[in-house]
């Protein structure tokens, strides 16, 4: 399963890239959006994946009955996906405003503030 | 007790308590400066007790390393709190005088808070994610703080500094996830001793590499510094002078950690490549500043090449060279800090930041053109000033190491890096302020708050000199530290301390 | 002795105060220093004479071996005399020169300043903070060049005189370093005294080179001096202090500083006499070319300068001997006839001897004394710079390279300085009485004093020799290493060699002046012809480079376009992490095809690659955002089959509240428009591709490796019984590594508030 | 329980869902996305459901509530966008 | 024999969601595909989990499953509501064997309001009185 | 024009609206020991404020909420940042979780810890949090 | 009454998630619901009485059920086979229906009943607008529209 994620992330970085270096202000948050997501899957992806043993313990015992998924990754990236979230709602704003105030929502026009 | 924690706590109180007290503007300055202060004072505790201690470790929730986050400070991480304290405190007395009352109304100083807590985080944590965290932390109050105000210029450098940015984070993340895959844990000091253990170092030096690209645009290393340019002379005075002093450093913090304690297994390979960034770095930074007529962006662009000073001494990596990074950071963030803030004085006094419209300020204040001329010939290195000894020392190391080429390139930048300070005090200090196009009215220079502002660029001027007048306690601090960061086995030590 | 040179930067501070109560006084007022320090130095001239050196330490910054160490011996005391003598002159001159001046306290404050890093530079010990005064004296008299600063002129003056001084500053730092690090120690008196053959280390050539940059550069020495007749745009008291007296003649110290310890190379003589040689002659070239007082006399001091390296270089014991005799004269009659000069311009309100003539009747004691010092110049006997002249004849003929040359140079710069001294003697006071712009009269006490001490001394010290020759001349000597007893000086050698050159250069020189107006237009196209190719127009064609690569660096890089920053970096993070794998991972890197193992999990792969592509290419801007609407339930799958319930809960929700997002904000922004060319696209498809290629591959290396058993198995194990928790990741987040939550939770307070303000603030805005 | 049963719903499941990602891709009009992603949010509903008996974890039930209870938002915020007159050609 | 009737549940919830998904991939407009996706979604998801809920066979399975079927009920018809609604005003075309449209005559763009009259031509006819 | 003018949805929403916050209630309490937590519950929470947003519009929306959701959000700073100290009173490291078994009416005990106090910060930031945006976002659009 | 009718359920639910059946618990479940409940009285009218309801639902949920079945079987059954037999159109169908609550629930429970699909309620509140997939006999449609709102009302009032 890893090796299949392998391709399916590489697609959604690759995808991804395409799409921040669109001039469209639009399509660069929904490119930061598919990085985010892929990142994340990477992480899933390389900690090792395992089907049907997630990391519960069943009431009143101590510990899972049998090896559990690994749980740490998976808190990792619930904190990644939430980051990841306020960054992004920010970014859909600023990429609102920014395109009230240029009037374009074409990147090659918003080169002012650079020489 | 562990003061660890504390330089994270306090800014992220005074922020949350500026949120709760969103309707007072007055009780949001009072939590600025005070906020600010106590982060001063504790930073001094903590100084103390690394000083004392050699490490001071606080593992979070009492889970012992490596199991949950663990808050390891060295001398390398006291003195950059030190600065953050430092550079906070400026900073909020500068913005009591000088942020507009529409910015206060709208989060200013909450932003500020928690970008100092971000930065903070950054330097006291021994966790590898949870720097990913505190980094987060800072970024996305720097994205606030950089809209803040809503321009256009604002918002066209904001997309490309979030952007960019945004884009380091991602590998920064993949690689945090990576390294967890080889080494099953999170802890920099549990993972600096396991790398010790493998033999076969080739994705080691892959991940290695991944966190330096990261880091590196964080720090606005050669090639990946446009974020920098594009975005800091944008935003309230006050923000870019923060931005200046603290936010690359955190990038050169982590370079400093990682590329010392956690990646010594290789350094053939990776400092080499460091050399070369830091001397592409330098060189391009300074070029970029020759070519720009605007104060802050001359500024802006003499980051990235002392940022490139900075690298230098990580990338000699002898004793001697590490030092001088340390002593070069320290001498940079209040240098540089410095200069932004005086560059508000100016622009509140002018409207603008254009050099060709600026001008008379050493005729009409002959106290604001010294606290110009401390830091700008500091940051060009000029003796008896900080930077001279900060330059000097990572230049002794470049010889004593026989890097020519990269020796040579911190000279040669040297001399341009004064030739820009003194285009800037040319231009606004000496040369006489132009008269105003026709029709066009100046605005009537506001000098309200123009004390706290005279109060923040004086103390930390005062810093400079003191530096430079008294460079050996300071040059014991970065020794101290350099120390412990080429002997990292104290560090892993403290930190894994009590584990089988 | 550290209160000695300190004394003049706390002067410094609180000079303006001084300034605000002593008002016109304020010039003699604060000379008491300069004068105090003078007689202070004096004091250890018996000691200096009777044995020699003497290092006294402070400490500074002792890790780097930086010490407040002052050294005592022939050379720096007569240095340190020179500055504070002069000095105090210096500043009586400027309280009248400079009188009514607004910013006169400002000028106070940094020629004190300058004085004291001075003082600094030729008695300081340690390499280090030697160079930390040397860079003073540049910072300083960068301050002062520019005095006038609304003067675009001086501005323009002042840099390029830093510019050039702090380039060689920086190389000499270099050296100096290196010269630290190859004897192993910082003082000055340690290199001296070092076993260490310095020209036998293989750093020496680098380090040779580094020194010289440094002191040909603040020397003036070709082809550096350019800067220096540019830096008469400074008020003469500055000239006449900096530019003549003291700050050009740091590079000059320090050579013959080092020349004991270096000297001994074939490449330092040889460098050191033809640079000398040829700045000797230039210097005296230049002179006659040009009729401004201060740039006849600036390019005369060039030749001075030239002189006196030329003499180190030569490094004989007549050479030493000659150094420091027309040192001593040169600092004398310069620094009086700098003084005049400025006198001629304030009183006459004209800088252009041509301009000037009869002006004896009006001021004939400025005229006396003119005289006398501009007699010294052009080395007449009895004065003391006939002296130097004979000497240093003489120490040229004895030069062990170059010498043919050396003889052609030195009579020629003779010559020169021969009619430059009769300029500026005879034009101004003699001949016809000219109009000119201010109508002059004697000048004031405190503007005659420092010429007619100066003056008077050349004459006094030329006929009575044996007080240089026993209190400064001999222990210089000793100090570079000759022997002091074998030290004479006197008017009358007999007729010999040196007298015979020194005839002929009176004779050429009397030709020439007589001819000076005639010659005029000719050397001025010279002096133009020197002005397009000499190495003024090399600055000025570097700094131009310097701002063309700038612009051009800057427009290639910091282009503004958003696409080529983030092309720069993927291909840098691909390029680098790419070559890093496959160079040291490469052998064991395999690609496999993936496994059919779960038939589901693929058709989720699918929809992912599905909606990736389609958001990609799709021009509808709401689809690609339901494209990602499905990515995000793709993803949440993926996790909720791969035993992640928690995320697969928190991706779910949090894409719908994106999407809701999204909409909230996307419904006024336009369509998307196909803004790049198919090229760019392309362009963009092989950066894509590269970056998806990395990390696949990356992926497919980790996830082969795993070298340690995570820790969250022990998390798994505590979590129950010590954490109170079933949920192990949940327990993460609240316990193990609630301060990652902690942050978390800002993060997300930090992006409401942005959100809030950016949206807020800019409604406040258009309602006011 | 039969494992080819599993793999006919899973196909099943796979097949529908993939249909409704083609229909969310081909639109035409915006309503048809979202018409097609909010099938794609009850199918996910099945698809846990079964998933949790295959496994056997109760507990994946509880993503399947925040699902069905939480998913229509997103359609509901696309159609107060198409109200609003966000762009048609969407 | 529980197995088989898991089995039966499952496979024809799998069924009624295909073929939800066939018809919206399929029919011809967007009210029709609605039909589609809203009934047959539902309903496959309700009978999917009924199967879960006799497959798990305890008490916590069965609430959530209901919960579900109940959320399920209660969320779909109001999404298809509002976005047939949406879809309707900013003008979808209808398929062309639409046999009549009582809507469109009552809808004014404009102002968005949504009258009751019913066309003159024929009053009442085929309607029950309230 | 910011609510929805159906009635369908409106009433709709009234039902829905109780159940979702009941229910991100439910996650909050047990995500410790089953799926759920501070995080979801809030995002639950939100997604049902955001509901009666959709259907009654912004104003009506702040007045059902009361609190400004600012508030809510430096509330939930708040506690969380409070979780962090209790730890002080008994020694313990910051952050060391602290368990208090309150014993209730009818036999039941109330466990309440420090986790939980931490988790009902989470909670009431993220919907402080979203709720800001939203509510920002949905007045700008019905200002315009 | 409604107010309580939603307490009493929610708590019931509260407990049935939890899966405890403690006092306390229900206890909780109770006070959370009425936190629920309380917030959302301003905007709920109050609705009154649901004892006799019971009997009435149960033969309802068959009623509906059934439907259910049938018709989607039909709409499947177009949508497999390649020909198209529906006949759709949008009809406005006058409501018996007079409160939110009941027009709501008639509302959405056409909408789960194949062949139907209300799209909107006019202005008035007394048309409801429904799409249909099967409309060759447009009486038919109506009775059976007609129908299914009698047996909804039955259950609410
Ligand atoms: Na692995
Ligand atoms: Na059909």
């Amino acid at each position: 399963m890893e090796t299949l994620m392998a391709y399916v992330v590489g697609v959604m970085f690759a995808a991804a890239v395409y799409m921040m270096l669109r001039r469209s202000i639009v399509k660069l948050v929904i490119g930061l959006m598919l990085l985010s997501n892929a990142a994340n899957l990477l992480i899933f992806t390389v900690a090792g994946m395992k089907q049907g043993a997630p990391p519960l313990i069943p009431e009143g015992a101590e510990a899972p009955a049998t090896a559990v998924a690994d749980p740490l990754p998976q808190a990792l990236i619930l904190t990644a996906i939430v980051i990841a979230f306020g960054v992004l709602a920010f970014s859909v704003v600023l990429i609102h405003r920014a395109y009230e105030v240029v009037g374009t929502d074409d990147l090659d026009q918003m080169k002012d503030t650079d020489t | 007790m562990s003061l660890a924690a504390l330089p994270i706590l306090v800014p992220l109180a005074a922020g949350a308590l500026s949120v709760a007290f969103w309707r007072s503007v007055a009780a949001q300055r009072a939590i600025a400066l005070a906020g600010t202060l106590i982060l001063l004072f504790v930073s001094i505790l903590l100084m103390q007790q690394v000083h004392s201690e050699g490490f001071v470790v606080l593992h979070m929730g009492g889970w012992q390393a490596p199991l949950g986050i663990t808050l390891a400070v060295d001398m390398l991480g006291a003195i950059m709190v030190l600065l953050t304290g430092i550079t906070g405190l400026a900073i909020a007395l500068f913005s009591l005088g000088d942020t507009p009352e529409r910015h206060e109304k709208f989060g200013y100083y909450p932003l500020m808070h928690l970008l100092l807590a971000g930065v903070a985080g950054s330097f006291v944590t021994g966790d590898i994610f949870n720097l990913y965290v505190w980094f987060e932390v800072m970024l996305i109050a720097s994205f606030a703080l950089l809209t803040l105000g809503g321009e256009r210029a604002q918002m066209e450098g904001a997309i490309k500094y979030v952007t960019l940015n945004l884009f380091s984070s991602a590998i920064f993340l993949s690689a945090v996830g990576i390294l967890y895959g080889l080494v099953g844990t999170l802890n920099m000091a549990d993972i600096a001793q396991k790398l010790g253990q493998v033999e076969d170092t080739g994705m080691v030096n892959v991940v290695a590499v991944m966190f330096m690209v990261a880091f590196g645009i964080k720090a606005s290393a050669f090639p990946l510094f446009f974020w920098l340019p594009a975005s800091y002379h944008t935003p309230l005075v006050g923000v870019s002078a923060l931005f200046a002093g603290l936010l690359t450093k955190v990038g050169v913090y982590s370079l400093f950690r990682m590329f010392t304690v956690v990646f010594d297994h290789d350094v053939a390979y990776t400092h080499t490549i460091l050399l070369w960034v830091a001397a592409l770095t330098m060189l391009s930074g300074v070029l970029g500043a020759a070519a720009q007529f605007e104060f802050r962006r001359i500024l802006s662009f003499h980051i990235i090449s002392q940022i490139g000073y900075m690298i230098l001494g990580l990338a000699l990596y002898t004793p001697l060279a590490i030092i001088g990074g340390v002593f070069y950071i320290m001498h940079h963030i209040i240098v540089k800090t410095t200069l932004f803030l005086v560059s508000g004085v100016t622009y509140r006094l002018t409207g603008t930041h254009e050099l060709s419209e600026l001008g008379g300020f050493y005729r009409e204040r002959p106290m604001l053109s010294v606290l110009f001329l401390i830091p700008a010939f500091s940051l060009a290195g000029m003796p008896p000033l900080s930077g001279f000894f900060a330059k000097l020392i990572v230049i002794r190391a470049g010889i004593e190491a026989e890097a020519w080429t990269v020796t040579a390139v911190a000279l040669l930048v040297g001399l341009l890096t004064l030739y820009s300070m003194v285009k800037i005090w040319a231009e606004v200090f000496w040369k006489a302020r132009p008269e105003a196009e026709d029709g066009v009215q100046r605005p009537e220079p506001r000098t309200e708050g123009l004390v706290w502002m005279y109060v923040a660029i004086t103390g930390l001027a005062a810093c400079t000199i003191f530096i430079g007048l008294n460079g050996q306690p300071i040059y014991n601090l970065a020794e101290v530290a350099a120390e412990q960061l080429m002997q990292p086995q104290g560090y892993i030590d403290a930190v894994l301390e009590g584990r089988p | 002795m550290l209160i000695a040179v300190l004394s003049g930067f706390l002067l410094a501070l609180i000079a303006p105060a001084v300034c605000a109560v002593s008002r016109e006084w304020a010039g003699w007022t604060l000379a008491l220093l300069p004068a105090a320090l003078f007689a202070w130095f004096a004091s250890y001239l018996p000691g200096v004479m009777a044995d020699g050196a003497q290092v006294i330490t402070y400490p500074w910054f002792p890790a780097l071996d930086i010490q407040l160490s002052f050294l005592i011996d022939g050379l720096s005391l007569m240095f340190a005399l020179l500055i504070s003598g002069i000095g105090t002159f210096i500043l009586i001159y400027a309280g009248g020169y400079l009188k009514g001046h607004p910013d006169i306290a400002r000028f106070y404050v940094v020629m004190l300043a300058f004085m004291a890093s001075m003082l600094g530079v030729v008695l300081s010990d340690n390499l280090i903070s030697l160079f930390v005064f040397w860079e003073l004296t540049s910072i300083t008299s960068y301050l002062l060049i520019g005095f006038d600063h609304e003067d675009m002129n001086a501005r323009r003056s002042a840099l390029q005189g830093l510019f050039v001084t702090a380039a060689g500053g920086l190389a000499l730092m270099a050296g100096l370093v290196m010269l630290g690090t190859i004897t192993g120690s910082y003082a000055l008196s340690d290199v001296l005294a070092s076993e260490t053959v310095l020209s036998e280390h293989p750093w020496f050539t680098p380090l040779l080179l580094c020194v010289l940059a440094g002191c040909f550069t603040k020397s003036a020495q070709v082809p550096f001096h350019f800067w220096l007749p540019n830096a008469m745009a400074a008020p003469t008291p500055v000239s006449a202090f900096l530019h003549s007296a003291t700050m050009v003649k740091a590079g000059v110290y320090l050579l013959a500083r080092l020349s004991p310890a270096m000297g001994d190379s074939e490449l330092w003589t040889l460098l050191l006499s033809l640079f000398g040689g040829m700045t000797m002659f230039l210097g005296a070239f230049m002179a006659i070319t040009h009729t401004g007082a201060k740039k006849l006399l600036a390019y005369s001091t060039i030749m001075a300068l030239g002189t006196l390296v030329m003499l180190i270089g030569i490094g004989t014991h007549y050479a030493m001997v000659a150094f420091a005799t027309f040192l001593i004269a040169h600092s004398l009659y310069k620094g009086a006839l700098f003084m005049i000069a400025g006198i001629l311009d304030h009183e006459t309100g004209t800088k252009d001897v041509s301009e000037m003539g009869g002006l004896a009747r009006l001021m004939p004691i400025t005229a006396i004394f003119t005289v006398v010092a501009a007699l010294s110049l052009a080395a007449v006997p009895p004065l003391l710079g006939f002296v130097g002249k004979e000497l240093m004849f003489e120490a040229v003929l004895g030069a062990p390279v170059l010498g043919g040359l050396l003889i052609v140079l030195a009579v020629g710069a003779g010559v020169g300085v021969m009619v430059a001294a009769g300029v500026i003697a005879i034009k101004p006071f003699f001949g016809e009485r000219r109009e000119t712009p201010k109508h002059p009269h004697e000048a004031p006490v405190s503007m005659l004093a420092g010429p007619v001490v100066l003056a008077s001394l050349s004459l006094l010290f030329g006929l009575a020799l044996f007080i240089p020759e026993q209190a400064l001349v001999g222990p210089v000597v000793t100090s570079l290493g000759g022997a002091a007893d074998k030290v004479h000086l006197s008017l009358w050698h007999g007729i010999n060699v040196p007298l015979m050159l020194s005839g002929l250069s009176l004779v050429i020189a009397l030709a020439i002046f007589a001819f000076w107006s005639r010659l005029q237009p000719s050397l001025a196209i010279l002096r133009e012809a020197g002005g397009r190719f000499g190495p003024e127009a090399g600055y000025f064609r570097i700094m131009e480079w310097l701002t063309r690569i700038a612009s051009w660096q800057t427009r290639v890089l910091q282009n503004g376009t958003m696409g080529n920053y983030l092309i720069t970096l993927v291909m840098t993070t691909v390029l680098i992490t790419g070559y890093t794998l496959l160079s040291q991972h490469g052998s064991t890197l395999r690609v496999p095809v993936p496994a059919l193992d779960s038939g589901f999990a693929w058709s989720i792969a699918l929809l992912m690659l599905v909606s990736a592509l389609f958001a990609s290419i799709t021009r509808s801007r709401l689809g690609a955002v339901a494209s990602m609407g499905v990515m995000g339930f793709s993803v949440a799958l993926i996790f909720i089959l791969f035993s992640a319930p928690d995320l697969g809960i928190t991706q779910i929700l949090v894409e719908t509240l994106t999407v809701i997002l999204l909409v909230l904000v996307l419904f006024r922004l336009p369509g998307f428009i196909r803004l790049s060319s198919p090229l760019e696209r392309g362009r963009d498809i092989v950066v894509a591709i590269f970056a998806g290629v990395l990390m696949t591959l990356l992926i497919l290396a980790a996830t082969d490796l795993q070298f340690f058993d995570p820790i969250s198995a022990e998390q798994v194990a505590r979590s129950a019984p010590d954490a109170h928790g079933r949920n192990i990741v949940n327990v993460i987040l609240v316990d193990f590594r609630a301060l990652d939550t902690l942050g978390e939770i800002f993060v997300l307070a930090l992006a409401a508030v942005g959100v809030y303000s950016m949206i807020n603030l800019r409604a406040e805005d258009q309602r006011s | 329980m039969n494992g080819f049963v599993f793999s006919l719903v899973y196909a099943m499941l796979a097949l529908a869902l993939f249909m409704a990602t083609i229909r969310l891709c081909k639109g035409p009009s915006l309503p048809d996305r979202v018409v097609a992603l909010e099938l794609i949010s009850s199918i996910v509903v099945g698809v846990i459901g079964v998933h949790a008996i295959d496994t056997g974890v109760l507990s994946l039930l509880d993503v399947a509530i925040v699902v069905a209870l939480i998913a229509f938002l997103a359609a509901i915020g696309f159609a107060r966008f198409i109200e609003r007159g966000g762009p048609r050609s969407d | 024999m529980i197995d088989l009737f898991i089995a039966v549940f499952l496979l024809s919830g799998a069924a009624f969601m295909f073929l939800a998904a066939l018809g919206i991939l399929r029919l011809p407009d967007l009210p029709t595909r609605m039909h589609s996706s809203t009934k047959a979604g539902a309903l496959g998801a309700m009978l999917i989990m009924v199967g879960v809920v006799i497959g798990f066979a305890e008490w916590l399975a069965f609430a959530r499953g209901a919960a579900i079927v109940l959320f399920i009920m209660l969320t779909t018809p109001i999404a298809a509501h509002a976005i047939g609604r949406a879809g309707y005003m900013v003008g979808v075309p209808l398929w062309d064997g639409t046999i009549k449209d009582e809507l469109r005559d009552n809808y004014d763009l404009q102002s968005h309001s949504l009258q009751s009259e019913r066309r003159e031509q024929e009053p009442g006819k085929d309607r029950e009185e309230p | 024009m910011n609510e929805s003018n159906t009635l369908i949805l409106r009433t709709a929403a009234l039902f829905l609206m109780p159940l979702q916050l009941l229910f991100s209630v439910f996650l909050l309490l047990r995500g410790h020991d089953e799926p759920g937590g501070g995080f979801i519950a809030g995002l639950v929470a939100s997604g049902a404020v955001v509901l009666f947003l959709f259907s009654y519009g912004v104003r009506e929306a702040r007045s059902l909420l009361r609190v400004d959701p600012r508030d809510l959000l430096a509330a939930g700073l708040l506690f969380g940042l409070a979780s962090v100290f209790p730890a002080l009173l008994v020694g313990d490291p910051l952050m060391t979780a602290q368990w208090w078994y309150l014993p209730m009416p009818g036999g039941g005990t109330l466990k309440l810890s420090t986790p939980l106090i931490f988790d009902i910060g989470v909670y009431l930031t993220v919907v402080g949090a979203i709720l800001t945006m939203v509510f920002a976002l949905s007045q700008a659009e019905s200002d315009a | 009454m409604i107010g309580f009718f939603w307490n009493v359920v929610l708590a019931l639910l509260w407990v049935a998630l939890t899966g405890s059946f403690s006092g306390g618990n229900l206890v909780a479940g109770f006070v959370f619901s009425y936190f629920a409940v309380a917030v959302m009285q301003r905007h709920v009218p109050a609705l009154r009485g649901y004892s006799q309801r019971v009997p009435r639902f149960i033969r309802f949920a068959v009623f509906f059920i059934k439907e259910l079945f049938v018709a989607n079987v039909r709409v499947a059954y177009d949508v497999i086979t390649p020909v198209w037999y529906m006949k759709p159109g949008v009809i406005g169908y006058e409501l018996e229906a007079k409160t939110d609550i009941e027009i709501t629930l008639v509302a959405n429970l056409i909408s789960l009943t194949p062949g139907t699909l209300s799209l909107d309620v006019s202005d008035d509140r007394r048309v409801l607008y429904i799409h249909a997939m099967f409309m060759a006999d447009e009486a038919e449609l109506r009775e059976s529209l007609h129908e299914l709102e009698r047996r909804i009302l039955e259950v609410l009032r």
